[in-house]
């Protein structure tokens, strides 16, 4: 299957998980590929980690669940215990090394770039954008879906209300793709 | 110290209610996260004495994160229970 | 109501209510139950902008007979829910069958029985084509396996339950409500079906004779007739079978799976194939009417079986029934409760292929 | 003197045909006035019945306006689908006791609560009639029937409910009074409370209900004479008559309207 | 209670209630539906009287309802409805299969789909055999063909519904519910299941630990292993199965039937055995678990087969399921409403056998 | 100062585990009270549990009783089952508003008129909480909701309904009371109140129905504090506390008792 | 003769109720049998003249068996209505 | 199969055509035979005629409904209008000719026997047991049951409050059988 990615996107419930996964899924849409969002809801209803997983192709896509997926965006560290030991070797992890020590991360078999999301996102001027250096990161290190697009999609996930804090969004995405540029 | 209120941080979800019913003002929002990652209270070192064990705050907590004692001068000799045996 | 060929990510659970919009559902009948809430709520924003309506029942047995009342006035509507849901619309369902009422239902069913999970499930075949209510009556029941299926399918539904006077379920799970996809938009079109005078509906009688709609018959013989005439109309439907047929040409093995382990099912044949093993999918879209003439064509030509379920095996029983002259289906169950992904699936597809991996 | 004027005149929209009620059953009554109601507010072309499931669930075959055949106890969701989809028409339902005040309790309250604009007829006989004869929620303490052969206790079985009260209460009411047809004077003060039971949805301001009590002899073991008096004697006290509620500007002292 | 040995002249309804009582059903809880008044009104009479619950429900769902928290509570219960009201009770019976609750549900069906009418029908075989709820739960199906059996078996229904810890439900129609034949009585027992503890049924905790009955499974896997063991569960009623064979040995066609269209048709087979047609009868007696096996056995034997049933054609899946491997069935459908005659089988059972009436 | 007397315990029947609800949420106090009960009415031996299905439906991970699942709706008649087949077990049901009133609200009037002898503790925070916040029949005139985005609007979807009235009108109660738990006082109030609901069924006196009003800060989009005040301040005015009924022979003046 | 009341025989069910309610006490039961099998009510021709044209009777009737017309005194010119048009 | 009778009985509702159908059944059940008795309830729930059909005989019995019965009870005239054409070639029908035209009976097919129940019931003090009277003459016409053992069962099926009544009853069935008697 050309141009496959997959990734679990997980984090505490008001990290904006979902909404990166949605991100990247529009993204994908508008690049003109094939893509799925499934967000997994866990067996508690309330409070607990959130996830997604975001599959993406240039073929049809079968399943939207992935149990060995390509990468992984671990916001914390739960989901960092729960899913790196599934992802594939050789695969991409981005960490949110503000919240999880890097030495949790298996670089012996995974390919584990640590980003610090929560600080990068702070000295923007607002540490809720965490998800954003985060998705910048991982659009980059994969190339999943040029970064333009992926701003450009901002517009997308975020309600008309909120229109003024695009730019800002832009930018974390931005300083996250910076972060892990070679 | 002898503090008469505690609060059980792994239980409390900072949801603040007690702070609105304490009628010494005494409990405040300590800037401490729980495992759960939730902000927790505390009745500060400087105010604990001003508490009356008056239990409100026990009473009107949803999660049954607040242990409160009568000051030893009202407590009755063999009376040791435990808030949360059982 | 979407602009025609408008591309939009989006759930199956709204990809249905754009779907019965565009398609001209009038009339939406809710109750919430999870993992179809996006439903209801999704219409409790539209439905009212549109001068149309929506309603949150007081009960599931309460939105189904609102349902029933819409659907004798001929309007376009629609009823959703999931499994504990669904069981509680079964007897309006049957007096809907017995009235010949065009009512479309929608079950974005979980995991099972009782309360069960909510997670995705497939425990519902049996419920949705055999029949949780009483006495001989079918539904059309449709299994989109993917969000623009979804939308599609939603549309078909309306026509499908106008065309036949007859209830039509569309029939998801937790994968298929809860993905988001994306999907172009539009196609769907209200039709005459939504006219004012269907020859049969309630329109207030005006200076025609009264119309009566019921289902009680107790005239000797009307019974017998009227089941009789319902018998042929089922069989009637025949004519309206849909399904997915992938790689199945030079296949050896025909994996036959609905919905969204019809779609996973395909992700494990396509890496089967790529390492050569002669897997092909067979995937009914209709489950009734079931693909039975099509299995039966494939089984004639010497094809063997695997169905796949997300339940202990209840689609298993169509296809047996559909390839028994020529031959047998195995069968591999994902039990509801376990989300399934295409590595589930490897195991079962290479022991019925007869390899050992 | 078929050439005199008529005294009495059977409403147009009434079928002219024998009906299936046992002798002295006050289905007859109930379901004649519904349909003069129908005719004196020219609704007969607009009107949709919601048939239920009791011994009227031949009505349709009486009244000659479209009808729809509710299962049973539904006939208040039907109702409201019907409405919604249709908000030009006049809607009612026409319901027995163990079909609206048991099974379909929670239909009747909630249809009755969001103020949809229908009406309902509700004939309260204390009894299942088409199925024998069981024990309605309305059944009187004492009253023998076939699953309270000893007679209803109140201890077990709890009292007779009082279903107009109860949806007088609920904000959708726009009217609601109980009435009964065991005399002309309350056949006439019946009358009138059909039609407003009809007029207050039509007039959009709200759920029109009107309970009739009525005999069902055959079940009660009486001839219909006995269990005319029953009405009186028995039910009306348990069961008192008038105008709950009224939201049509006119006076709905309790007890008094309907009565006159 | 009924003395042992005692024979009397009863109801199909009354026989019920009569193995019933005898059987130590404790609670029963009821709604008025036609033809099974004579249940909840024998129930209401006779109950109250020996110290036990009668309970007339506000309706049907409620009735199933109190029928799973009398079972919760491991006292031997039952209900009773027709047609529509067993519709209304399908999701209680999910619940109950899920939680697996030995409850006892009576279905004294009539004709549908809908109102239909109050005459026999065998048109809720699917509801009561694939299960018209949600979820893949099974339940015993016990379906008798006489008055008789009527009585023996509500006995069995309390036995498996305990031996088993789930649903049980008691399937006639009109004819066995209406009809009258000598019965003897007695042979139906209270059990030890009426015990108070049973090791998992609620009696208030008293000094040992709590117990929950629910059917509820978020945990991980929860589901899964749950439903997995129920599979197992229903795999193994499988050693219950019952059926009546009558002259199959040397029978080229079998007849086959169940409940009131197994004895009429056993009628006709009598008639054609005397003018030498080699006719026989299988009569299932347990619908589920589905007397498969035998039904393969003989038609390994040779047998041919003729489904006849008082539907549009619902059991004949299992039957040409149960065959598949070395003969087919044909069907013949009475249609509901048409009261059966033997007669009506003749010309289908001459048609199956290729003779020219 | 654990060796100090304590000055708030915990009862015993509460399991000390930490809770799955939101932060604020005040079903942990109303499951509190009910353990309370449990306790000092020395209960917990013979009690049965009837969950149901809300937010609440763990309740039996919570409470050290013999529990039962009962489905949406149904706990009334679950409960009813229960207690004829366990005469001797003190049973009650935990229920939301969506559950109570909306689709069980013909197994709670049935179940109260039949004067079962069971506890109905009923948590009203005017929303459907575990589904996402829809709108329950509760639900107040203008509150937005996810299934009414533009507040709930009389006229189209009623009133909410006010059940500790129609409960306590019903001849079967014996004990009906409105409760809040937003105030010290209040919260003390509650406690009486769920008390005696417990024991008019044990004094087999008939039902025991106690309405507790509570907040839901996640679906109500408000802080604890914010949603804790929304029940002075909006929901107390149209559901107002007090006793409805009590046959226990205590004064029963309505909007008193329970309140002081 | 003038009848101002009448009574539709193959209707009526012989419930007796109407005898309930004239004022006159002028309805009896026949000794006839309708076609159904029912005892039927009539106002026999010797007190037909007492009838006030009341309608009490037909308000009562559960069957629609009764027609009842104003004494041609009180009719108005050109009201003719047959009671069962329609 | 020996032994083997069948009979439909048939008229309005108020002439007991259901209870002499059970007293018919019981009767076979204490001599010692099979019999099945079936309420056949019409279209119509109120009012209009009811009929019932007993079966007897020595072997079980397959079905207790009988389209084409060897014998007809027909206690009025809609009853002989709707079931005589359906009884079997030589079949025997008792007509209540006190209420049905004999003329009507299908005398070259069937052997019908009139049996002028309601007078000879009346001339026994109470024209109620005119279905005594009908079941005595079918058992002498068809031997089905001896007429004591009839007689004997009238007790299970009149209620004890009722069995001051035994006598007239048993006076009414052997009148019946005695009207018939060759
Ligand atoms: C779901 C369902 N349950 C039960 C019945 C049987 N049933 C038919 S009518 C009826 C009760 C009628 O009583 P009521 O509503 O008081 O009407 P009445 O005959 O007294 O006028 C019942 C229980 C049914 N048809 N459907
Ligand atoms: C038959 C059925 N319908 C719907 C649902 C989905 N459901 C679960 S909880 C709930 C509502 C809960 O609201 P409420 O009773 O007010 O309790 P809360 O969560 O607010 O405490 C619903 C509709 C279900 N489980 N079963
Ligand atoms: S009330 Fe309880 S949970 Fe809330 S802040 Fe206070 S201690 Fe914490
Ligand atoms: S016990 Fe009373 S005074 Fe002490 S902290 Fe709690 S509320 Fe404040
Ligand atoms: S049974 Fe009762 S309600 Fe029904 S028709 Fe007869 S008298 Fe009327
Ligand atoms: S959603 Fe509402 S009711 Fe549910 S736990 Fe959270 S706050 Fe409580
Ligand atoms: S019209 Fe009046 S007076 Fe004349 S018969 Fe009728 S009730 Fe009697
Ligand atoms: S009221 Fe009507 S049906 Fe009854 S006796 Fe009088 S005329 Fe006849
Ligand atoms: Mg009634
Ligand atoms: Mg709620």
């Amino acid at each position: 299957m050309s141009g496959y990615q997959d990734v679990i996107v997980a984090g505490f419930g008001g990290q904006g998980v979902m909404l990166i996964g949605t991100l990247l899924a529009y993204a994908a849409m508008e690049d003109g590929l094939n893509v799925t969002y499934m967000p997994v809801y866990g067996p508690e209803m309330r409070g607990g980690t959130a996830n997604c997983t975001v599959v993406v192709s240039k073929d049809d896509i079968g399943s939207p669940i992935i149990h060995l997926p390509k990468s992984l965006i671990a916001m914390n560290r739960p989901s960092l215990d729960k899913f790196q030991p599934r992802v594939q070797d050789g695969g991409v992890v981005v960490v949110n090394s503000s919240l999880v020590d890097m030495a949790l991360a298996d670089t012996a078999r995974v390919q584990a770039v640590g980003v610090p999301a929560n600080e990068i996102a702070d000295s923007l001027g607002n540490t809720k954008m965490a998800n954003m250096v985060a998705i910048g990161a991982y659009a980059q290190l994969t190339g999943v879906v040029p970064l333009d697009v992926l701003k450009a999609s901002l517009k997308k996930v975020i309600s008309p209300n909120y229109a003024k804090m695009i730019p800002a969004n832009e930018q974390a995405i931005q300083a996250g793709a910076d972060a892990v540029r070679a | 110290m002898m503090r008469p209120v505690e609060f059980r941080e792994d239980r409390c979800k900072g949801c603040a209610l007690c702070m609105t019913v304490c009628p010494g003002e005494i409990i405040t929002m300590s800037s401490r996260f729980n495992t759960s990652g939730y902000k927790v209270v505390e009745v500060r070192d400087e105010v604990v004495e001003e508490c009356t064990s008056c239990a409100a705050c026990a009473l009107i907590c949803p999660d049954y994160a607040v242990s409160v004692w009568r000051k030893p001068a009202k407590a009755k000799k063999g009376e040791t229970a435990d808030v949360h045996a059982g | 109501m979407s602009t025609p060929g408008e591309r939009v990510l989006i759930k199956g659970n709204e990809a249905i209510c754009r779907g019965a919009v565009d398609a001209g559902c009038q009339c939406f009948f809710g109750y919430p139950i999870t993992p179809q809430n996006d439903i209801p709520e999704y219409m409790s924003k539209v439905m009212p902008n549109l001068g149309r309506v929506f309603v949150q029942a007081e009960s599931e047995v309460a939105a189904a007979n609102m349902l029933l009342g819409a659907a004798a006035c001929g309007i376009r509507a629609m009823t959703s829910s999931s499994s504990p849901g669904i069981s509680l619309k079964q007897e309006a369902i049957s007096y809907m069958g017995g009235t010949e009422l065009p009512a479309v239902i929608v079950n974005i069913s979980r995991g099972g029985p009782g309360l069960g999970d909510i997670g995705p499930s497939q425990g519902d075949y049996y419920q949705a084509v055999k029949g949780g209510g009483h006495g001989d009556y079918r539904q059309f029941v449709l299994a989109p396996g993917t969000v623009q299926e979804a939308y599609d399918l939603i549309g078909k539904a309306f026509d499908l339950a106008f065309a036949y006077r007859n209830p039509v379920m569309l029939l998801g799970d937790a994968i298929i409500g809860q993905m988001m996809e994306p999907v172009t938009l539009g196609s769907n079109k209200e039709t005459e079906s939504n006219s004012p005078d269907l020859g049969w509906n309630l329109t207030g009688k005006g200076q025609r004779d009264p119309r009566l709609l019921k289902s009680l018959h107790l005239t000797d013989g009307a019974l017998a007739g009227h089941n009789l005439r319902l018998r042929d109309k089922y069989a009637s439907m025949e004519k309206d079978v849909l399904f997915e047929n992938f790689l199945v040409d030079d296949a050896e093995l025909i994996v036959v799976a609905f919905g969204s382990i019809g779609r996973i099912a395909k992700s494990t044949i396509r890496k089967m194939r790529a390492s050569g093993k002669k897997v092909g999918l067979h995937r009914p879209i209709t489950l009734f009417p079931f693909p039975s003439r099509e299995l039966d064509k494939l089984a004639a030509a010497g094809k063997r079986f695997l169905t796949i379920e997300h339940n202990l095996g209840q689609m298993v029983d169509d296809v047996r029934l559909a390839v028994r002259k020529h031959a047998d289906s195995d069968f591999y169950g994902q039990m509801p409760g376990n989300l399934p992904t295409p590595e589930d699936f490897e195991q079962p597809i290479l022991a019925a292929l007869g390899v050992n991996s | 003197m078929k050439n005199g004027k008529a005294a009495f005149t059977l409403p147009g929209v009434l079928a002219d045909i024998p009906t299936h009620y046992c002798p002295g059953c006050q289905h007859g009554v109930a379901q004649r006035l519904v349909a003069e109601c129908l005719d004196e507010l020219a609704l007969s072309e607009k009107a949709i019945c919601i048939g239920s499931i009791g011994c009227s669930v031949f009505i349709y075959n009486y009244l000659k306006v479209d009808s729809v055949e509710a299962p049973h106890g539904r006939a208040p969701a039907v109702a409201t689908g019907v409405k919604r989809a249709r908000p030009e028409a006049a809607v009612f339902t026409y319901q027995g006791d163990g079909d609206l005040a048991s099974i379909g309790m929670a239909e009747t309250m909630h249809c009755a609560n969001r103020g949809e604009r229908v009406t309902i007829v509700f004939v309260n006989n204390t009894v299942y009639g088409m199925t024998g004869g069981q024990m309605a929620p309305t059944t009187m303490v004492g009253q023998r029937t076939t699953t309270c052969p000893g007679g209803r206790c109140a201890d077990n079985e709890g009292e007779p409910i009082k279903m107009t009260e109860i949806i007088a209460s609920l904000g959708g009411t726009a009217y609601a009074a109980r009435v009964a047809v065991d005399s002309v004077k309350h056949v006439r003060a019946a009358k009138k409370a059909v039609r407003r039971a009809f007029e207050a949805p039509l007039n959009n301001l709200g759920l029109g209900f009107v309970e009739i009590l009525a005999t069902c002899p055959t079940n009660w073991k009486m001839t219909p004479v006995q269990a005319n008096k029953r009405i009186s004697e028995e039910l009306i006290p348990y069961f008192p008559l008038g105008t709950y509620k009224n939201l049509m500007g006119e006076q709905a002292a309790e007890g008094t309207e309907v009565e006159g």
